[in-house]
């Protein structure tokens, strides 16, 4: 199970900012939240969007663990 | 120091903490943030951070500045949570030999702090609340360092 | 504000006061300047002024910096008389609308009060005393203004 | 009689700092300061050296009120 995290703009658009999800591999999750909500899957792969898993910025797929944390991270904003 | 912290804080006291026993140090430059009302149109702000992973994303640009300039010391305090209009957002202390490196590294940070990190900001307004989005200005502004 | 004092003086008290209130103010740019130790080998700085003069003359450069920045408000505070290593000398506080405005006046007028400001400064070390004039990375800082 | 105010250097140069000298214009004192003490007179000529009246900086040769105040500043170095 990958803990995975919202932040900004995604908690709006999903309704939610944690869940617990079962997946092998980046992709596998991106594929089952993309089936479950077509609009959000979308912009999850717009641009300026950035995956850390267990707090470090991943590119492309990468597997998952049982414990790992995934953040979907759209563009910051700075404060 | 990088700090996070939900309550209101006064800059004036950081700068007291940071400015004692320095003997060394000749100069220290700070910024301050403030929400600005925008004459009414932003009734509050709300910063939204990744505890433990906004903190290490600006300490390594912290590390950074540290090396470039040959900081003595630095402090960060970013604010998250709801902001009230006129209430400090961030303080950035930078103390150094000169005062050339303070203002620099301070502007540095800064600019870094304002584009780049990791923070997703909120404006409640009048008219509902939006996600605000990185200026033009500043991305500008980050392409000064190079 | 400008103020020549022979006290001692906190910049972050002074931040504190400067910080209050502001409701359209983004920026708060401030630096202080210290008396550096030199490894022991300055044990005090002598800063003498021309009462009335100097404050008038500083008021001439903070009103050019007000104008050229569209600053919200300035605070500069100065010692004179001695001054112990360590000591705060010089504090100077921007506020501005933006971060850009603020940081580049605080960093004009310190150029202007570290070169050209009527002050004149002595050091008194274990070889004696002797009085400092301006070096010349002060006076190219201060060509960065035009 | 004009009220003679020395900064920085020229106090340790001439040994004091302050003095009410007669002098109709600044020439005139100048002249009356270097016929005294020499060396003090012409360290008033170095490079930086400016002269103010009542408070404003003065170029060339002006005339001395009975209550003129007359400052002798050498090169300012800032704080």
């Amino acid at each position: 199970m990958a803990r995975v995290l919202l932040f900004g703009r995604f908690r709006d658009l999903a309704g939610w900012r944690e869940r617990e999800m079962e997946a092998a591999t980046l992709f596998d999750l991106r594929t089952a939240l993309t089936r479950e909500d077509p609009d959000f899957g979308a912009a999850l792969t717009g641009p300026g969007v950035q995956v850390a898993v267990d707090q470090t910025i991943m590119r492309g797929d990468v597997p998952l663990g049982p414990r790992s944390e995934v953040a979907f991270l759209p563009p910051m904003s700075g404060g | 120091m990088i700090t996070l912290t939900e309550a209101p804080f006064d800059p004036g006291a950081l700068l007291t903490e940071f400015s004692k026993g320095r003997t060394e140090t000749g100069a220290i430059a700070t910024f301050t943030g403030l929400a600005r009302a925008e004459q009414g149109s932003t009734a509050s702000l709300e910063l939204e951070a990744y505890p433990g992973f906004t903190e290490s994303e600006i300490g390594k640009i912290a590390a950074e500045a540290q090396e470039r300039w040959s900081l003595h010391d630095l402090n960060i305090l970013h604010r998250v949570g709801k902001i009230a209009p006129g209430d400090p957002i961030v303080f950035v202390a930078t103390a150094a030999g000169h005062r050339r490196a303070a203002f620099e590294a301070c502007d540095f940070l800064m600019d870094y702090l304002k584009s780049r990190a990791p923070f997703w900001k909120k404006e409640h307004g009048p008219e509902g609340a939006r996600w605000v989005e990185p200026s033009a200005q500043d991305y500008a502004d980050r392409e000064r360092w190079g």
